[in-house]
């Protein structure tokens, strides 16, 4: 009963994702080929990647303006920390996935421990960490990595391009920690009664300076990819990620309001995303069209979903 | 342990800071230049072999009908319509040519390469491009090459083995040397200026500064560098900073550059609505179509572009004559339509011509 | 040994933070911009030159303009992250309209009445099929955005007649975007007010519950809120639409993150329920200022974002010493 | 003389549910009128109906005679009913004045609203109810719970109300403000207002009705005069039996001592608190809103941790910096507000009673499912949970089964110390009684319970011993035999300084 409901969402967007499925596949005979889908996994992993702990944000009810900052910030300080300050590339990937982490820890402090709204917090931190990546890199850029670097971002690993095995461990492990574990479970309860998972005696600020801190992690990490499927690093990088990863996480059921959402939602809201940017492009759509498609597919899903879960209430 | 963690990034932050300013900033990047000699006399050109790259196994279409995709950095603005214009021009003059224009709408290389990469599934037979990074745009053209995709690049270049060709408007020390002269004729050798730019991660305009400040200090060394300002694609934000440096400076200032065809006609509204016409020169690359206004009114005295419907155009003849196989690595010139003969340079490079410096006299003839 | 601190005198933040609670964020801000006038005019006099002062006046009028609808919908519990784009729809409809001679006053009304209609669609949307605003106007953003590219194919606008010019009128010198922030921030201010459905707003943003069985029909509150905002946002479309000779068919890029902030470090608190709509054309000032006193200070122009983060997140902290004394 | 209001035969159903069968009731103008049931029993309906919140299926609504379809809260409200509700609705950003006005204020000749005269006009009528202390530019959210009470019904009074429905007017109050708040709807039923008053509290009906309705499963049960009923009659005819007894204690063997405080502060609000707690033992504070009762609950259990004292469990000092602390030292807390602090409403019963010891329910950190179910079910059998199974939403409990869940997560973690703080507000009486039950077959088990309350007779009726608690500190303590409604009272207002005989 409640397994059903809880999924309702999920089948509504499968079901939204097959038709879709079907309808650009017959538009186009290249947009259902391996080559293709490999091709869009690829394109999709970083904001793949944002998506899942976004998951976890919204699901407390908060939410990451600065992902894309923190993406942005990054990419530059590998960059630095390799280049500039000429320390081992290896290295330098650690560090920058780290300072995503402290970048996150930064938000997550700001929400915790002041009461700021995450709204606000992360809209502040998306101008400062934007600013200190434009800050620190002057603007320019940082190229000519080694060749054993592209192998993370332009490379394959058994047949599949090796991003796709990060965001497959990762969106497993996400889906794991969130449905199964005590973890997840103070996550919902956070998002459905942040002040009752507190009379519990859970561990609010805790959970949720986590939930930023692996928010940050995982940009760093998209960022670390990104940089290694394009070969160069720049300060704009990322700029604007943040609505694609929250479009596809609400497109993927999770509320917005906190305490209700899945990692299979989202993955499945990103894929259907994925595939109308691909699918109609291939179609002939061009690319103003494919944004205006996105919007609306949006409000539909959520109207859907809305009219549907209420129906069911009774 | 939070204090420790923070001051952790801090310490990061501050000394990657330290690691990447060690030179003044002036916009321009760093990559070395190569200024023109003050009067004109075109340097010589070492020969260089051809370094683009080839597709592989590229069918052979010669005479046949072809899709053709072009992406421009972004689309939305009166540059890249122009250039937009120029290729659905030649497609039609050609004929049998399928063209079509399909972008991001912000100059992003994450949205660029997506672009890319879903014209080269649908099967384009050939790829025309503007970079938003020439790094950055590398692998994705690469992987059209290696599909059979013919790869043309104008207005903003890739690196050279990712494209066959790079349809070139105009060398930037050329356009460096034509703005910084065209200043200094009508501001006077020892004017001082400023800059308004885009933002300081456009490659081409970083190029261009560099190649200007390297040609002021040869030739006009008298002429004193304010400051550049930086104002996205945006408008209004050009208007305000312009207006802004007329404030700070006063009479100080002579002139503005506009590195950009959205700061260049923002820049000469500031002076216009400054009420500083004729004592703030503007000098700057735009589309005559916004500088009539202020060209009419004596505001504005030259400026300074190539003509970016001819750009798209000369590119458009560039890809189809690499389809048709009638432009191999190794030639020195290639038809292009009413543009006539055009000559390569610097290996895979087709060269436009001089920029174009349209004046009062001229800007009516043109409309784009 | 806490409990002697208490005992003992305020200390000065507790004072200073008495001081916001009574005087508002409008006072800090106010204090803020006198503050930076003072110091950056000591360092370059031009600064406080009139033709710099009516710059920043002028230059993010239609900022404030926005701002001020704005801050109604967030004062309202609600938000709307597709102003930006907005904006930009209702500039090229100005535009499109004059260019082909249209009478003028048609194509500055055109914007009003479009902004309305839409944000209309919008309200209906938030307040009667009950899907949250920011994900509605999520939805909104990339619709407007790309359908006024399809529409226009990247074009611009040229040849605007010189009587269309609206933001370049100078009655008394003073430029027209200037009259248009003071007049209706003032008036919109006057309204919250004196009005009663300007303490509707409040009330639903603040108690929605209680707005409901006071007899508020807060459906249609909501729906009127964000019609308000679209008329505020074609306003400031004109506004934007005739400074320059030339309308750019894209989105001012951050446009709708700059007037959320406006708001926001305004005063109003996305919680809803609280602020004013002078904090929001005060913060849009401030905004300028920094702009301006950082080219002025040659402050190297790639920290500015970096200031104005700073900036929000000193407001916001502010702002949630304060609330926490309400609650 | 015309009712005021009267509803003939009037039904309503959600869905497949009945809520209201054939409800006939009237109010006349000068009367107060109880309303009675237990939770569920149709009297939220039944006020929302007249309110115009909703409609009536079947049967009219009268207004003065005149049958009328209310279409909305604002048409009611027009037509002089207005409504206090339980939870207090008003906006906590507003000033008293605004909020007193909000959608009629007064205006100018331009139609602007008219703040002197708003300001003056709130000032009368708070006059008018004893509250000269009240400032009119005050914040809402500044408020006690009794002052915005007040405000709501000058609210009510400001929109010239001919009828006032009062839906549990004191279950937030402390008794002397509940005494106050008596005068003032006495004042008003003899300015000609007629009053619908809905209360769990025998007490105030006897000391306030003119007439009393009961409504039982929706259906019409019995008016009656006041004189005509007793407490007794009352009780089964909201139930439909007899309860044997309101406040089952038994007599337990008291054990050891399991917690003691010692000069325990926070701040001010809890100052130099001293008190043992052992174990089977059931100890009641009693003490006004804000005397500090729940804030030294608060504090032992971790949410505002002691600023100064001590804190012994089992002897030994301890330190208890956040709930899960609390929590492992065996420490339970049944919050006062059961919504907000208890429950996670839009969660499973299964969620919710894991909800505490959700650690202890992972292997690996994975949650096992399994016996997660199990507690659920068995938690559901012995806390006498009525749902449809463990997987039922929260949300959809009445409010004695949802007070059941909250306790049968907190005896999940096997404490051996319970706080219970206002363990029946807003609970039937036949749910109450069950509670009650509960409490002592706990303490029978040998559980240490911290009882903390508002209602007087159920404190000296639960307890084994009582604490009185005023400004922050314990004031009296009494054991059950010398505990009477006369002194404890007393204590608790200042009135009694001379029982401090008893204070640790």
């Amino acid at each position: 009963m409640t397994i059903r409901s809880f999924l309702r969402h999920e089948t509504i967007l499968l079901l939204l994702l097959v038709i879709a499925l079907i309808v650009l596949a017959q538009q186009s005979d290249r947009f259902f080929t391996t080559d293709n889908l490999l091709n869009q996994a690829r394109l999709m992993a970083e904001v793949g990647l944002l998506a899942l702990p976004m998951t976890f944000v919204i699901v407390t009810g908060g939410i990451d303006l600065s992902v894309g900052s923190i993406f942005g910030l990054a990419a530059i300080l590998l960059g630095v920390f390799w280049h500039g300050l000429g320390l081992p590339l290896p290295l330098a990937m650690a560090l920058a996935v780290l300072v995503g982490g402290i970048a996150g820890l930064g938000n997550g402090l700001i929400i915790t421990r002041f009461n700021v709204p995450p709204l606000i917090a992360t809209l502040a931190t998306l101008a400062l960490y934007r600013g200190l990546a434009e800050g620190i890199s002057q603007a320019r850029s940082v190229r000519g990595y080694p060749e054993w670097f592209f192998v993370l971002g332009q490379g394959e690993v058994l047949g599949l391009p090796t991003q796709l095995w990060f965001l497959l461990a990762i969106a497993i492990a996400a889906a794991i920690v969130l449905g199964l574990t005590t973890f997840g479970r103070t996550t919902y309860a956070i998002g459905a009664n942040e002040v009752a998972a507190r009379f519990s005696g859970l561990n609010v600020a805790r959970t949720k300076l986590l939930i930023y801190t692996g928010s940050g992690l995982v940009a760093g990490l998209a960022a670390v990819i990104f940089v290694s499927r394009v070969s160069t690093t720049r300060s704009d990088m990322g700029t604007g990620l943040e609505l694609d990863v929250i479009t596809a996480v609400v497109l993927g059921g999770t509320s917005i309001f906190g305490g209700r959402g899945t990692i299979i939602g989202t993955l499945l809201g990103l894929i259907l995303m994925q595939a109308l940017k691909s699918g109609l492009a291939l179609g002939g759509v061009k690319g103003d069209g494919t944004i205006v498609v996105i919007g609306v597919v949006l409000i539909a899903a959520i109207l859907l979903g809305n009219l549907l879960s209420r129906n069911g209430d009774g | 342990m939070y204090k420790t963690m923070i001051l952790a990034l801090g310490l990061a932050v501050g000394s990657g800071g330290v690691a990447m300013a060690q030179s003044a900033w002036t916009g321009g990047d760093d990559l070395p230049t190569s200024p023109l000699a003050c009067d004109g006399a075109a340097g010589a050109a070492a020969a260089m072999p051809y370094d683009g790259g080839q597709p592989t196994a590229a069918p052979d279409l010669k005479g046949q009908k072809i899709t053709v995709v072009d992406v421009p950095k972004l689309i939305g603005i009166g540059y890249f319509n122009a250039t937009s214009k120029g290729i659905a021009d030649a497609a039609t003059e050609l004929g049998s040519v399928d063209a079509k224009t399909d972008g991001p709408t912000k100059a992003n290389i994450d949205e660029q390469i997506t672009f890319l990469d879903n014209y080269i599934t649908s099967g384009v037979n050939g790829i025309l491009f503007a970079a938003n990074d020439p790094v950055a745009i590398a692998p994705v053209l690469k992987k059209a090459l290696s599909k059979g995709i013919h790869v043309v690049g104008y207005d903003a270049n890739s690196t050279p083995d990712a494209r066959e060709w790079f349809v070139n408007q105009a060398q930037f020390n050329g356009i460096a040397k034509s703005m910084i002269d065209n200043m200094a004729k009508e501001a006077g050798e020892e004017a001082a200026f400023a800059i308004v730019t885009s933002t300081f991660t456009t490659p081409n305009q970083a190029r261009w500064i560099a190649e200007m400040a390297a040609y002021q200090a040869q030739c006009h060394p008298k002429m004193k560098w304010l400051e550049t300002v930086e104002a996205q694609e945006d408008n209004v934000l050009s208007f305000n900073q312009a207006t802004t440096l007329i404030n700070k400076y006063g009479d100080e200032l002579k002139g503005i550059f506009g590195m950009t065809s959205v700061a260049t006609p923002a820049s000469a509204e500031a002076v216009s609505q400054g009420g500083k016409c004729g004592s703030i020169a503007v000098v700057g690359l735009a589309t005559p179509n916004a500088m009539k206004p202020y060209v009419e009114k004596d505001c504005v005295k030259s400026v300074v572009l190539w003509n970016p419907v001819d750009l798209g155009y000369a590119a458009m003849y560039v890809l189809r004559a690499a389809i048709d196989g009638d432009l191999k690595p190794g030639a020195t010139s290639v038809k292009a339509g009413k543009l006539g003969e055009l000559q390569v340079i610097n290996g895979s490079e087709v060269l436009l011509g001089q920029p174009y410096t349209f004046t009062k006299e001229n800007i009516g003839n043109f409309d784009f | 040994m806490s409990f002697d601190v208490m005992q003992s005198r305020p200390s000065f933040p507790r004072r200073l933070l008495g001081f916001v609670e009574a005087n508002g964020q409008e006072a800090i801000i106010l204090a803020a911009i006198i503050l930076l006038f003072v110091v950056v005019g000591v360092v370059n006099p031009r600064f406080l030159g009139n033709s710099n002062l009516t710059s920043i006046f002028s230059g993010n009028a239609y900022i404030a303009v926005a701002a001020i609808g704005m801050a109604l919908v967030i004062i309202s519990g609600n938000i709307d992250v597709s102003v930006g784009s907005l904006i930009g729809v209702l500039a090229t409809i100005a535009g499109t309209l004059a260019v082909n001679g249209y009478p003028i006053i048609v194509c500055w009304l055109a914007p009003l009445a479009v902004g309305v209609a839409i944000n209309a669609f919008v309200g209906f949307l938030v307040a009667y099929v009950r899907i949250p605003s920011i994900v509605v106007t999520l939805g909104m953003l990339s619709v407007l955005k790309g359908g006024l590219i399809s529409a226009t194919a990247g074009a611009w606008i040229n040849n605007l007649p010189p009587e269309f010019m609206l933001a370049q009128f100078r009655p008394f010198g003073v430029p027209a975007p200037i009259y248009f922030m003071v007049t209706l921030t003032l008036l919109a201010a006057l309204w919250m007010r004196y009005s009663g459905f300007g303490r509707t707003i409040y009330a639903i943003g603040g108690n929605p519950d209680a707005a409901r069985v006071t007899g508020i029909r807060i459906e249609r509150s909501i729906v009127c809120v964000f019609m308000i905002h679209g008329f505020f946002a074609g306003i400031a479309a004109v506004l934007f639409a005739t400074q320059l000779q030339v309308i750019q068919s894209t989105v001012p890029p951050n446009l709708e993150l700059t007037v959320i902030t406006a708001a926001v470090v305004g005063g109003v608190s996305i919680l809803g329920g609280t602020g004013t709509v002078i904090g929001s054309t005060l913060a849009a000032i401030l905004f300028a200022a920094i702009g301006s006193a950082l080219i002025f200070t040659n402050v190297s122009a790639y920290w500015l974002r970096a200031v104005q983060g700073l900036f929000i997140l000193a407001t916001v902290l502010a702002d949630m010493a304060r609330r926490r004394r309400l609650r | 003389m015309t009712a005021i209001v009267e509803l003939r035969q009037v039904s309503k159903s959600f869905g497949n549910l009945k809520v209201l069968k054939d409800v006939s009731f009237d109010v006349q103008p000068g009367e107060v009128h109880a309303l009675l049931g237990e939770n569920g029993a149709g009297k939220s309906t039944l006020i929302k109906i007249i309110s115009g919140v909703l409609h009536p299926d079947e049967g009219e609504l009268r207004v003065v005679g005149e049958a009328v379809r209310l279409a909305s809260p604002r048409e009611a409200r027009g037509r002089g009913i207005a409504t206090v509700y339980q939870e207090l609705l008003l906006f906590p950003e507003l000033s008293v004045a605004e909020n007193i006005y909000l959608g009629h204020a007064p205006r100018t000749r331009w139609g602007a609203i008219d703040w002197p005269k708003m300001r003056s006009g709130a000032r009368a009528l708070l006059d008018s109810l004893d509250s000269h202390d009240l400032d009119v530019d005050t914040k809402v959210g500044l408020l006690s719970v009794a002052n915005r009470q007040r405000v709501e019904i000058a609210k009510a009074l400001s929109q010239e109300a001919r009828l006032l429905i009062m839906d549990e007017p004191t279950a937030a109050l402390a008794d002397s403000d509940a005494r106050k708040l008596l005068t003032i709807v006495r004042r008003l039923r003899d300015r000609g207002v007629g009053i619908i008053y809905v209360s769990h509290r025998m007490q105030e009906i006897f000391a306030l009705a003119d007439r009393v309705t009961v409504l039982r499963d929706g259906a019409f049960i019995a008016t009656k005069p006041i004189g005509e009923v007793t407490e007794g009659s009352l009780v089964s005819m909201m139930v439909g039996r007899s309860i044997d007894q309101l406040f089952p204690k038994t007599e337990t063997a008291r054990g050891a001592t399991v917690l003691e405080l010692r000069n325990v502060s926070h701040r001010e609000i809890v100052r130099n608190v001293s008190l043992t707690l052992r174990a089977g033992e059931i100890l009641g504070i009693a003490g006004l809103i804000g005397s500090g009762r729940t804030e030294t609950a608060l504090t032992i259990f971790g949410i505002t941790p002691a600023t100064s004292g001590e804190i012994l469990v089992d002897g030994k000092p301890v330190v208890i910096d956040s709930p899960a602390a609390a929590r492992a030292l065996g420490i339970a807390y049944v919050p006062e507000d059961r919504g907000l602090q208890g429950l996670v409403k839009p969660q499973t019963i299964r969620e919710n009673i894991s909800l505490a010891i959700i650690d202890r329910l992972a292997r690996l950190l994975l949650i096992d499912r399994r016996r997660e179910g199990q507690l659920a079910r068995e938690s559901i059998a012995r806390f006498g949970i009525r749902a449809r199974g463990p997987e039922q939403l929260v949300r959809q409990l009445s409010g004695g089964n949802q007070q059941k869940v909250v306790l049968a997560k907190w005896i999940a973690t096997e404490p051996r110390v319970l706080i219970m703080d206002e363990p029946t507000r807003g609970i039937d009486v036949g749910a109450k009684a069950e509670i009650h039950a509960l409490m002592s077959k706990l303490a029978g088990q040998g559980l240490a319970v911290l009882m903390i309350s508002s209602e007087l007779p159920e404190v000296l009726g639960m307890s084994d011993r009582v604490l009185v608690m005023r400004g922050g500190a314990v004031v009296a303590e009494f054991d059950r035999a010398d505990a009477t409604p006369d002194a404890v009272g007393s204590a608790m207002t200042a009135a009694g300084q001379s029982s401090l005989e008893g204070a640790a």
